[in-house]
């Protein structure tokens, strides 16, 4: 789970890292009250959103005034930043840089462990660095046994070329940086760039951190952070019912049980010349009512020209999905073709249940078929 | 023969009286599977499905010699189920568990890695091997025995390989879902590994998916191995930066794309089909050309 | 180090651990202040002194009223446990024992981690039941990079055969007790016996904690209650003087270099049939002026009769050690005969400064010899 | 030969140029070791005592080809140093440091266990083997090359006793100080076993003293040796739960006695000896009955 700039900075904040003084606008005289009560001097307005780059894309702008911070505010307030819509903007002092450092970690499936990262030529350029200068980023991992140790902080430090007399200084942030990660069960954090500023103090001017979606349950001040992509209101509305759902751009809804199934229908579906709405994963186990509601939330999106069921009953019971088919498609008015496919468990009685309900349901015995028949009745009426 | 399990598998489960745990355990007594005992705290000395139950692991190994522990424990107590039974000296350990916080799988990866123990999972459908043994949540009787050995990431999608197969009377010496989560105990090359020296799997089926790097890593053993492997990659559309359910299938930069994924396999001799379909068509023509296709698909 | 009981209690009740009320006393008057404090009703008083077995040896007494809890703290107060005088009493509310229970944490030097044990049957006998009964005790060793954990808590109190409904309590004690022995930086914490009262609440009814010498420097707080080894004051001087040192029976004095090469003198002597007075270590690179002091300490025993000093230099140099010696008995009057051995690093100039003083020196060339030789000389006069 | 060091070992001081370190390492030099860098954070690229200065043990053993450390840096720093080392893959590291805090060292040990370096001490007077290699704190002067190997957990007693076998002109293949502290990194029983494998080793001393049950572990070792093994137990008139500077020596209960200890070693056919001079003796006799006196002992 993504959080936003200004989030990740009250994390690291309460383990000590020192961060600009600022707040979150919503509006640009929101951001002209921030801007004068840090002061009326140099500010920087920046766009919070849940994607990297923004500052390439023209969503961070330094304004001199209380009245320039007004006009920046309303230039990225409701700015489309590679397809997310800014709604709020993060006001803060204005800093003097002298050099930009990258400190990150990320919890790295190949190591199982946390990988820390440092490098002295932080900023926005830092994953050009990554590619074309590797040995520029010191890097090691962490044996959650032991943390952080100093001795790694000193091989990141000296290994990275950073100034040797801000080490020890560097050194607070980074073991600032792991108790936050792991404290908050995060799977990313960063700060990029770790400022040291003309008159020499450290301070982190930008930051990021992913939330282990697992681990909310435990972090229940995080949880409350949880926003749904960029406040797509049909993905808000999925995860109000509990639904794992992602909104793509095409016009095929796709309903399925398991991830690896429901990616696999995406892919027969493209195959087959279609082009998927979303991603609909009902999950093991789903009874005729999470069902009914993947069914209402797929249909709620208007582009959508048909929507496939592909479900291969395990622990789901295909009678159960059936039975939820049948009450959505009974409650809703449903104008565009639903193929449906089932296999597995109970798979029998379900395709019973369909045949019986009378409802204009199209099954298919495979997932290619399936796919084949939603893209052809789809698109029967043309593009 | 098989790998990981068979007949002979002792099989104990933690939180067999949950509601998971208790249907699943039906499910793989009725399979056939030797459930000899359950561990949930507080319940030790009492009987549940016919299987006597433990207030620890380490009791219940020393009662009943188990030797693979399969795990049904919520996610807040699934890290340290699993530990308790690496602790307990299991060999091997399947955690269906889905949810697992990922610290937490750091912390017993850690310490699972100075260990003997195999650990599959977690967020996994587990380990069959058709006739012998169940270890897991797949609807069983979609597997048959056979010589194809099928590992897989994703459950569901494990199930629909499997009937295809099935369906072709391509029966499996084991199918393996090792889970789709970021940090796992066994990844494919463990697997791949594992089947290359079984005597009773001819061929193997592989099926990725996008994310992480493990597809990458097993085609650097494929290269080395005498047994022929097809390979599935799920998520060839799957637009980056997008999550899809599993934590893992997080695309990042070009590293874990399925093109990339592909191309690693392919560059390891693996054919990789691009559909379900084709990973039967492929596994029965492979076969043939090597004179080795069974009777029953022949026909 | 080892620290009394009521300290203990109150580390482990900042860790969250229930312990009775009660305070220390230090005259028969307070102890009956503190009874009425208390309610005025059935009250425990407990001698604090730093070694085992007191029950036993009659220095814990119930009391019914603050006027006997005054004549107990008058029995008690001033009593001789096993060589060590009783200053100090615990006096707190009395509990009503329905089970006791023993939970112990040690470092262990076989497994290099903390050994937890846990018995259903805690109280006074618990090293006879370690002894005949080791069945009884559950234990189990924690991997630091753990803790310790959820299921070996349920090993442990299932193993021990604790009452089942209390396990989830218990559990609460024993990662309480993991806590401070880490966090406080101790080789030892106890609980015995962690009571179940007769109304089913748990109460940590005696406690007991050594801390890690070598930690002393981050436990600040804990450095604090470093006392003497029960008040002895030549230890106190001597720790006051920085000095490794440790009051024994005998009558002649040991200083030498090294724990080893001291113990080791201690046994030369006693084999030539004298008895140590003290074991005292110099310790590694010491200067003149550390010798001369642990001259003066020795000689602060009024029984010494004799002294050795056995001196291997290593880094330890002879020349500097000769000229403490020799400062030393330039400024006491010593009355009793010193024998000096000095073998290792700068030997000859050590040597020639003790001949050079004119002092009453008697030099040895071995351990042995100077062993002998001082027995010899400090019984001269009979024993 | 010789176990453990020899004149090719190539040896990084962690902590040069503290004062201790400096002296030592000036020590060691004048003996001969190959001193070949230091280690001092934020020092690196400088030079002293002609050894170039590095800031991080990973950067001089890879300038440097180092493969043993010997660690003088202070307490609360040590156990970090020991870890650096090990996790730069240093195949020896010798912590001189004396004062670290325990728990340190149970989380040291627990990277240490699963691992290939041999950690020796912390709080130990270090390695020689005489005439060829001294890392440690020791006055080289009074070791002299031969046939002996000599483990011992106390410091200037190990100088006693090998004084006493060089006076005898009874030389040492190498002599260690494995530290008295509770938790160290190379036992009795480790170091025993390598003067077995050692071929320059005819005899061995072992001087153990009070405290913990490293002596008891290495009598059950040497029951199986094929060399000679002589004894000495310091501490056989120490009171029981005193404590005599060294934190490992308190004696708990009956475990760990001096009378234990000698009874257990005279068990495993160990000559105990009563005192420092005994020990000589014993050697000298020992190697006569054998007819391995060396020639200017035999004089």
């Amino acid at each position: 789970m993504k959080i936003h700039e200004f989030q990740a900075k009250q994390v690291l904040a309460r383990h000590g890292v020192p961060i600009p003084r600022g707040r979150v606008a919503a509006t640009p005289d929101e951001c002209a009250a921030v801007a004068a009560e840090l002061g009326g001097g140099l500010c920087v307005v920046k766009a919070q959103v849940h994607v990297g780059g923004r500052g390439k894309a023209g969503g961070v702008k330094l304004a001199k005034t209380p009245d320039e911070a007004r006009q920046m505010g309303a230039q990225i307030l409701g700015m489309d930043i590679k397809g997310l819509t800014v709604h709020k903007v993060l006001v803060e002092e204005g800093i003097a840089i002298d050099k930009e450092i990258y400190l990150g970690m990320i919890l790295d499936r190949d190591s199982k462990r946390i990988v820390v990262m440092v490098s002295a030529e932080g900023g926005m350029d830092i994953e050009e660095v990554a590619e074309h200068s590797p040995e520029k980023i010191a890097r090691c991992t962490i044996n959650p046994a032991l943390g952080l140790t100093d001795y790694q902080v000193r091989h990141l430090c000296f290994g990275a070329g950073l100034p040797k007399d801000k080490v020890k200084e560097i050194a607070v942030f980074l073991k600032a940086l792991y108790q936050a990660i792991t404290q908050s069960d995060a799977t990313l954090a960063e700060i990029n760039p770790l400022v040291i500023t003309k008159d020499g103090t450290l301070i982190a001017a930008d930051a990021k951190m992913d939330i282990d979606e697992n681990a909310l349950y435990r972090q229940k001040e995080l949880a409350l952070l949880q926003e749904s992509e960029e406040n797509d209101p049909i993905e808000e509305e999925a995860r109000r019912r509990g639904l794992t759902y992602v909104h793509l751009d095409g016009d095929i809804g796709i309903i399925g049980n398991g991830a690896g199934l429901v990616m696999t229908s995406l892919d027969v579906v493209a195959r087959e010349g279609g082009k998927a709405a979303n991603f609909l994963d009902i999950g093991g186990g789903a009874k005729a009512e999470v069902v009914r509601n993947a069914l209402e939330v797929v249909l709620l999106e208007p582009k959508v020209k048909g929507v496939v069921i592909n479900i291969f009953g395990g622990i789901t019971r295909c009678d159960e999905v059936a039975k939820g088919v049948i009450d959505a498609a009974g409650k809703l008015d449903i104008k565009v073709p639903v193929v449906v496919r089932l296999e597995g468990t109970s798979v029998e009685e379900g395709k019973k249940l369909l045949a019986e309900s009378g409802l204009n349901l199209v099954p298919a015995g495979s997932m290619r078929e399936a796919a084949a028949k939603v893209v052809e009745l789809a698109y029967a009426g043309g593009r | 023969m098989s790998i990981f399990i068979n007949h002979e598998t002792r099989v104990l489960v933690q939180g067999l009286t949950g509601r998971e745990g208790r249907f699943h355990s039906e499910q793989m007594i009725a399979y056939g599977t030797q459930v000899v005992g359950g561990v949930t705290p507080g319940k030790g000395g009492t009987t549940e499905l016919g299987v006597p139950m433990f207030d620890t692991v380490g009791q219940a190994r020393a009662a009943t010699g188990a030797d693979a522990s399969i795990i049904f424990v919520p996610p807040a107590g699934a890290a340290d189920a699993i530990l308790e039974a690496i602790d307990a000296g299991m060999p091997l350990v399947i955690c269906i568990t889905e949810g697992v916080p990922t610290q937490d799988m750091v912390r017993v990866y850690e310490v699972l890695r100075h260990t003997e123990t195999r650990l599959i999972g977690p967020n996994c459908p587990g380990v069959i091997t058709p006739g012998g043994c169940k270890m897991g949540i797949m609807p069983g009787h979609i597997f048959k025995p056979g010589i194809v050995g099928m590992v897989s990431r994703s459950g569901t999608l494990t199930y629909e390989l499997a009937k295809n197969l099935s369906d072709r009377a391509l029966g499996q010496s084991t199918v393996v879902g090792i889970g789709g989560d970021p940090i796992i105990g066994t990844a494919f090359i463990d697997v791949m590994k594992a089947f290359e020296n079984d005597p009773a799997t001819e061929i193997c089926v592989l099926a990725g998916e996008i994310g992480g790097s493990d597809e990458e890593t097993a085609a650097a053993y494929i290269k080395t191995m005498t047994k022929p492997v097809i390979g599935f990659i799920s998520g060839r559309t799957a637009p980056p930066g997008k999550r899809m359910g599993h934590a893992g299938a997080i695309v990042s930069g070009n590293k874990g794309t399925a093109q990339a994924k592909v191309d690693a396999l392919e560059a390891a001799g693996v054919k990789v089909a691009a559909t379900t379909d084709e990973v039967g068509e492929l596994v029965e023509k492979t076969l043939r050309e090597k004179g080795r296709l069974p009777a029953a698909a022949a026909r």
